[in-house]
């Protein structure tokens, strides 16, 4: 900057790029800013799902002391699906449902943070991210005690007889269900307070003005401004309830198991590898189709 | 009349407040019980008060050290994957070039991606690699995945910034290293706080990943999950207390008058919503 | 929702209306009434409370006390999208998820109407015919002002609330606006309640003009009774711009009020004067004075200042004299560029006369001296 | 090239250098509640008095829950010839025989472990996957069976009783482990586990997959399942013998019990699996364990069948109850009605393994 | 960072600066120069470039083609912060995390400067004293439109560019204002360049009126000339209102124009016609024209016209009245209230009269015809 304080006036600062130059080093930022983070999602994301794939299409009667030959057996494919697709179904169904009861407690939750809490939005901020500092191990334990079969809560729900006397919550649908809306609760409510919050009251102010009762103008004005946080914390929660299974696994019995607890037992237990690798790429396939086809119908693309 | 708008207005905060409890229940939970004697090693009831847990935190030998290497960890990884990730959330917010939709997609990926699945293809490469696992391998993997949520997270925020303020900044004879500064800097500073807390909240709190990556390197999830089968210490909850705790008084820290944080923008909203 | 189908609610009414925002009082104690299908401008410098009063006609914002009535009714509790009353936003507040035609039709459709021909109508009022389907963000700033005057008006409310809603017009286009406004206003029989800061489209358009200073009414009437008979030296200078002189009021004598001023003695009728004795501004418009070489032109009747000319600055349709008096002031005069004089020299002495029935006689301070437009002699109020 | 190659070793390709003689360390990775320790859990007086001796620091890790969970973490280092940072691991007989199969372990040099060639079992001698004793040397043996916590449940005799009986629907869990679940089903039918058909083994499947499907059984258990029980969260459970009677001491409700049709009987060995640094210092402990009056101790506390010939007359010093209870010094009655799982195979491994974890679900 | 202390740069010359966006060209061509130290107006129609022009002169925007240059010195590329020049934005663009205070000593700091006495000054100097501690959310528009004002003054750069930065301001507050900018241009010997849709602002302030459409100059001069004489009728009804009726020029007779228009014949003064055969415009501003009852009171050697009176509006200084004539056009007559006349009844015959020297006539397209305001004859152009 000194140097062009002291250049006299008319006279191009040396420091001063000619503009071509200036062009051509615009055009290389984004490259440079990219490349790091690029570099090491490539490197410690790509490559190893690559890796991956290519263990998909091993002949599955390869095994550990053998070794496993690429025969581009994509016979794997199929015979996965035929052998899991309860559990498929079951991951989708949970954590569509999950999801269902997310968005009922996160956008108020969010609304209010974003809109009501005054000086007290970032407290009520970290509240919701707090509980994350608590290892979720111990907080599904927790649930565990909370939902145990000699808890409170189930002796409550017994004497007000919501629960026959030989009713549970713990190992459960509902448990693993509610072990998954509680975990992945914050990442929806944390991308949706955020576009709330940047919504404009003075949208507000004109829907009320032009007619629209609360409940309209949330339906009309505010619902579709919020969508992009809405969509995005959607996805957040949606994508990693999907894969969970350390939910299905404290909280649920076998019949609640999900695809997640397939693919951990496929790599750690039944050391089918490409069977394993397989549950994987269909796994990501299937997030991926929902995803997109999500996106296109919220006309949020450019999430991408 | 008057009291059904009253009621109109508030009960949406009564919906918050529950869905605030249900985040609090567990816990209320864990804290109750970093104040309790366990009457056996395997019993998780609340049987008598005590304050020993909080008196003598690190009873339990490698309990600490396992809370320590952890907010190690997240420390690093937290820095590493908010700087990295805020750099990518620039270029994609800001720029228009070749591969962009690329770029975007890797960025997607990891998340879509079962952590499981992450885990073990990254071992699978250590392995490869013959790289020894450790704490540094676990920071890798943290990164790796804390990106995604970084960059997300700094680009809503940037989405939503109103470029006409960095060209006043410029016009107001302020370089671009000091229009960023000064300007972009303060106004997207919540959007990168935001992203480093879930950086950290995530890395802080990840098994499954570590698990595979991690060696004998202990973090405080995976040292919870091996207690978890033969007892918990009550000490746990002490830590798992604590560390709740504390992300509160941090914040709680902040909001005292007269230090007013750089990062929160108290714009009182004019008007009220319908 | 059937408020629309109603009978006109008879005239708006605020009484003692009031708004603190903390230490803030926004409003205080406002109280008036705007006749039924009358046009009603509100006037009155930046931050004193204008947009507030408009946010509590429109229930948008809570009295911290006082009423609002729509004839006998008190709306003052009714949510805004019970009440009979729509705004153009100072902010336009446009929904940026919805094209033109969305916009327009937004009001319409929350009360179940689907009148879509009634939306291309509108959209041909306000001339954007084939903007339908734009997006607010792509349209100029001017173009969003009347998308915000066209959702508004296509509801017929019972009264309308604009906040400067032609404040980011070029003239010529504001002018087309003006007649337009007019003209829906008569129509329809619709009481507006139009917010501006430029005093001529107050005048042209209001039936009765209010001026505004931190949160109270100053004066209220028509335009012609305000600006050629102020209240206060406030209104004499928010509306239109005023010469006063400070002099001290010697009592009536028949129908006049004698004033002497830095030595001299003046008169003004009884009728024209809110004061007789004591300190007072003797008020002159810059029109009212006309200027003349030396003293003999003046005509009989006429009361004088001599002084020099400091400059002169052409407006287009009139000129504008500086005259800096013996005593150092410097009074402000018009002169039409008719075509019937010739422009004076700069630095020339000159008289400036005027006939004592266009002068007016305000209470002043004592202390206070001459308000000269426009000299910072003072700071304006500005919000508390 | 295409493809990975298998992860077996052998000693030549993956050597690894015995630090020993400079480190006085050893970690070791052990089951939960398989160590002796007082009464509030603080200390471990075995290994305590053992590095007293020796000098030698144990880091004593507890995480190994499950014998499949345990391998599926080491696997991929393993094979590539990496340590897993650990110098003596506890894992059951046939995973035992699979690693060694792998030439994952390294060889143990008799030399220096003389109680343990003087005080081991005859009966744990000879086995076919170390017939020389110079690779897996048993730390505890003990007995599949079932369990119940009466102060929920009334008693339970039967395999079939668990898997019925409708008190106990979703009080149940069973082992996650194969051999022993599967163990105790082929029992039930009357088969012998340690010679059965792929017919009988579908059978056994087929009784299971009911129970599942009926809700009976909550989940499919490591060595957490203790916890659960002792709880009262389950009321009754597949488990092994030393767990349930550590829980008895405690609450006495609580039975461990044969069924029966009888129990399964399995070997927990230490090993030092390859490019672990401390072989020595791990032949040091591996023997300190062999002297019995330790043996005995250790016996004491976790209730397992202790391997060490010579311990129940130490026994009969600290406590002879539990020097004459035939969980932990078995009588023939005992050993008549248990069986140890038949080996298999890989392939045959394989296909019971994913026909069973499909039944439990994953 | 010391180009502040630089001597001033010299004249700001544009030439032949063009920008395209995609199909729509915003600035097409354009060429001009701003003496050092004078005082510049920019004035045109909704969406015709004019912020453009400023973003590119500021170096917020490259150009498609073209040049700018300050003296010598071509800053096309200099980075905007490297420029002398400060704006005044139209959006304010005030930096919500920072207070007024830091938001006005911010251009200050980048420098370097740490004169905190400088920022009391300045915003007392837009009647902001007090306001240092409040964040932008809690300002009215006017008050944030005075804090981006004194942000861009408080740095004295050699160009200073206002892009409506009066906008929102009332009109007494607008006319301080007005008077404290040309105050420090003169002082400091700022260049300005103004952007303005208020015709008398531009007039009042400025030494060189430009008059753009359509990305172009259509008319640069000064006030009073362009004013006087306007170059097209895009100008005419720009700067200020002009009645236009559509003729035909018959040529030269002696120093005269001769001109048929709606049956009637008119002549102009050569000096002040820019046609003299062929379709043309007979323009005369509404203050030029006065208004008589009767045939027989027009003064010799004017022209005239008789039409009814249809609407008068009282705008305080004058009254406007609206004269139907025989063809049907409306024209606009303004009279000052400056005491001399009675006002003429509503609906009465009148007529109206101007001498040829205040009329002007501009080349007409054929089948144009009149243009008088403020009628919606033809849409105006806004946006692209
Ligand atoms: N939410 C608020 N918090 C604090 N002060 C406020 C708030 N809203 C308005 N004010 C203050 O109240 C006063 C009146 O504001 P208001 O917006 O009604 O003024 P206005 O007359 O509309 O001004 P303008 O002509 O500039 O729009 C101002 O001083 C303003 O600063
Ligand atoms: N970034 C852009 N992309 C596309 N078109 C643009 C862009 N910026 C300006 N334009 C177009 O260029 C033209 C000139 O715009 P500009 O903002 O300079 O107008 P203006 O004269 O300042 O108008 P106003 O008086 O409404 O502020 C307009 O038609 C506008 O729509
Ligand atoms: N608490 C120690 C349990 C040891 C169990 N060993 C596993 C035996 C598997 N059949
Ligand atoms: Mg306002
Ligand atoms: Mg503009």
């Amino acid at each position: 900057m000194n140097a062009v304080a002291h250049a006299p006036a008319g006279q191009r600062p040396a420091t001063e790029p000619p503009p071509a130059a200036r062009r051509r080093r615009h055009q290389l930022l984004p490259y440079l800013l990219l490349l790091p983070g690029a570099a090491w999602l490539l490197l410690f994301f790509a490559a190893p799902m690559l890796q991956l794939g290519a263990a998909s299409l091993y002949d599955p009667t390869g095994s550990l002391s053998t070794g496993y030959a690429l025969t581009w057996a994509f016979g794997n494919y199929p015979t996965a699906l035929q052998a899991y697709w309860p559990q498929f179904g079951r991951s989708f169904l949970f954590a569509g449902t999950a999801l269902a009861l997310a968005l009922l407690m996160g956008y108020p939750l969010a609304y209010v943070i974003a809109r009501k809490a005054g000086r007290w939005k970032n407290l009520l901020l970290v509240c919701v991210i707090a509980p994350m500092f608590t290892s979720f191990l111990v907080r599904t334990l927790a649930w565990k005690t909370i939902l145990s079969d000699n808890g409170v809560l189930v002796g409550l729900l017994r004497d007000i007889h919501l629960l026959g006397p030989d009713g549970r919550l713990l190992a459960t649908p509902l448990a693993v269900v509610l072990g998954l809306t509680y975990h992945f609760l914050p990442f929806l409510v944390l991308p949706l307070y955020a576009s709330l919050e940047r919504l404009d009251h003075r949208l507000l102010e004109a829907a009320g003005d032009l007619y629209a009762s609360p409940l309209r103008t949330f339906q009309k004005v505010t619902l579709p401004l919020s969508r992009p946080g809405l969509t995005a914390g959607m996805l957040l929660f949606f994508i990693p309830a999907t894969g969970d299974y350390i939910n299905a696994e404290l909280l649920g019995t076998p019949n609640e198991y999900m695809i997640g607890n397939v693919i951990d037992s496929a790599f750690l237990v039944r050391l089918d590898h490409p069977q394993g690798a397989a549950l994987s790429f269909l796994l990501m396939a299937a997030i991926l189709a929902v995803v997109f086809v999500h996106l296109r119908r919220a006309g949020t693309e450019d999430l991408l | 009349m008057r009291f059904s708008r009253w009621f109109a207005d508030r009960w949406v905060v009564g919906v918050a407040l529950l869905v605030l409890g249900y985040l609090f229940l567990p816990i209320a939970v864990v804290t109750a019980l970093s104040f309790n004697r366990p009457s056996s090693r395997l019993s998780y009831d609340f049987n008598e008060f005590t304050l020993d847990n909080w008196r003598n935190p690190c009873a339990t030998s490698d309990m600490c050290d396992a809370v320590l290497r952890s907010v190690q960890i997240g420390f690093v990884a937290t820095v590493a994957a908010t700087a990295l990730g805020t750099l990518m959330a620039f270029a994609l917010a800001r720029h228009r070039f070749r591969g962009r939709s690329g770029i975007n997609l890797l960025v997607l990926l990891p998340m879509a991606t079962p952590e499981l699945v992450l885990g073990t293809s990254l071992l699978a490469l250590f392995v490869a690699g013959g790289v020894p696992l450790g704490f540094w391998t676990v920071v890798v993997a943290h990164v790796m995945f804390c990106l995604s949520f970084v960059v997300v997270t700094v680009k809503a925020r940037l989405a939503g910034m109103d470029r006409r303020l960095e060209e006043a900044a410029m016009d107001l004879y302020a370089s671009e290293w000091q229009t960023f500064r000064r300007i972009t800097l303060p106004l997207v500073l919540p959007g990168i706080v935001a992203a480093a807390l879930l950086a950290f909240s995530l890395s802080f709190d990840d098994f499954i990943v570590t698990n595979f990556n991690s060696g004998t390197t202990v973090t405080f999830p995976m040292y919870v999950w091996g207690a978890a089968q033969r007892g918990i210490p009550p000490q746990v909850n002490v830590i798992g207390t604590a560390m709740f705790a504390m992300a509160l008084l941090l914040v709680l820290a902040s909001m005292v008058p007269g230090r007013r944080s750089p990062t929160t923008v108290n714009c009182p909203t004019r008007g009220r919503d319908p | 929702m059937t408020e629309m189908a109603e009978p006109p609610a008879g005239d708006l009414r605020l009484v003692n209306l009031t708004r603190t925002f903390g230490s803030v009082t926004a409003v205080d104690g406002l109280s008036l009434t705007v006749a039924r299908g009358s046009y009603f401008a509100l006037l009155g410098a930046s931050g004193c409370g204008k947009t507030t009063t408009l946010r509590m006609i429109a229930g948008l914002e809570e009295p911290t006390s006082g009423r609002v009535l729509l004839g006998d009714r008190d709306v003052t509790r009714l949510r805004p999208y019970k009440r009979p009353v729509n705004t153009v936003f100072q902010s336009y507040a446009l929904f940026p998820h919805l094209d033109v035609f969305e916009n327009v039709a937004f009001g319409l459709r929350r009360r179940g109407i689907r009148h879509d021909d009634e939306v291309p109508r509108m959209l041909s009022l306000v001339q954007l015919d084939g903007f339908g389907h734009r997006r607010p963000a792509q349209l100029s700033g001017g173009q969003q002002q009347r998308v915000a005057l066209a959702r508004a008006l296509i509801n017929r409310p019972q009264v309308l609330l604009l906040d400067e809603p032609l404040g980011a017009l070029d003239g010529q286009l504001r002018r087309r606006m003006q007649i337009e406004l007019k003209r829906i206003q008569t129509e329809v029989g619709v009481t507006f309640v139009h917010v501006t800061h430029d005093q001529e489209e107050a005048m042209t358009m209001a039936d009765t003009v209010a001026v505004m200073n931190a949160g109270r009414i100053e004066q209220l009437g028509t335009p012609a009774g305000s600006y050629e008979f102020p209240a206060t030296a406030y209104v004499a200078n928010f509306l239109g711009q005023s010469n006063l002189l400070a002099g001290d009021a010697d009592g009536r004598s028949g129908d006049h009020v004698a004033v002497t001023a830095h030595g001299a003695r003046f008169s003004v009728p009884v009728g024209r004067s809110r004061a007789d004795r004591g300190p007072v501004h003797l008020g002159v418009r810059p029109e009212k004075m006309h200027l003349v070489d030396t003293r003999d032109q003046v005509p009989g009747g006429c009361q004088h200042v001599t002084g020099t000319i400091t400059d002169t600055s052409y407006v287009g349709v009139s000129t504008r004299y500086l005259l800096r008096t013996g005593w150092g002031s410097e009074l402000t005069v018009f002169v039409a560029n008719n075509g019937a004089h010739d422009p004076l020299p700069q630095g020339g002495e000159a008289v400036a006369y005027w006939h004592p029935r266009h002068a007016f006689l305000l209470p002043r301070e004592p202390g206070r001296h001459d308000r000269v437009n426009p000299l910072f002699d003072e700071p304006v109020s500005v919000g508390s | 090239g295409c493809g990975i190659e298998g992860g077996r070793q052998t000693e030549a390709d993956c050597v690894s250098r015995d630090l020993s003689g400079t480190e006085k360390t050893l970690a070791f990775s052990n089951w939960p509640q398989y160590v002796d320790v007082n009464d509030d859990w603080t200390k471990r007086p075995s290994l305590d008095e053992f590095t007293t001796r020796t000098g030698i620091k144990v880091t004593y890790t507890e995480d190994i829950n499950d014998n499949n969970e345990f391998f599926g973490r080491v696997q991929n280092q393993l094979g590539a010839c990496q340590g897993i940072d650990r110098d003596l691991i506890v894992l059951t007989d046939w995973l035992a025989a699979r690693m060694i199969r792998l030439g994952w372990i390294q060889q143990l040099d008799p030399a220096k472990l003389p109680n343990v060639h003087a005080n081991l079992l005859p009966s744990l001698q000879n086995r076919s996957f170390d017939p020389e004793n110079r690779l897996a040397i048993p730390w505890q043996s003990g007995l599949t069976g079932l369990a119940y916590n009466g102060s929920v449940t009334k008693e339970i005799r039967t395999v079939d009783e668990l898997l019925t009986r409708p008190d106990l629907r979703g009080k149940v869990t069973a082992l996650s482990e194969m051999r022993d679940t599967m163990g105790l089903l082929l029992q039930s039918n009357g088969h012998d586990p340690a010679n059965f058909t792929p017919a009988q083994f579908d059978d056994a499947l087929t009784k299971l997959r009911r129970a599942v499907a009926a809700g009976q059984i909550r989940r499919f258990t490591g060595n957490d399942y203790a916890a659960d029980l002792a709880r009262g969260d389950i009321a009754a459970c597949v488990g092994w013998s030393g767990d349930v009677i550590q829980l008895a001491k405690r609450n006495e409700k609580i039975r461990f019990v044969t069924p029966d049709s009888g129990g399964l009987l399995f070997s927990d060995n230490m090993m030092v699996p390859i490019r672990a640094t401390h072989r020595a210092n791990a032949e040091k402990l591996i023997d300190y364990y062999y002297e019995p009056p330790v043996a005995a101790q250790l016996a004491a506390s976790v209730n397992y069948i202790c391997p060490v010939q010579g311990a129940q007359a130490e026994m009969e010093k600290l406590d002879p109850g539990l020097a004459a209870n035939p969980l932990i010094f078995p009588d023939e009655a005992m050993l008549s009605t248990s069986t140890v799982f038949m080996t298999l195979d890989e392939a045959a491994e394989r296909e019971y393994e994913r026909k069973f974890q499909q039944v439990i679900g994953a």
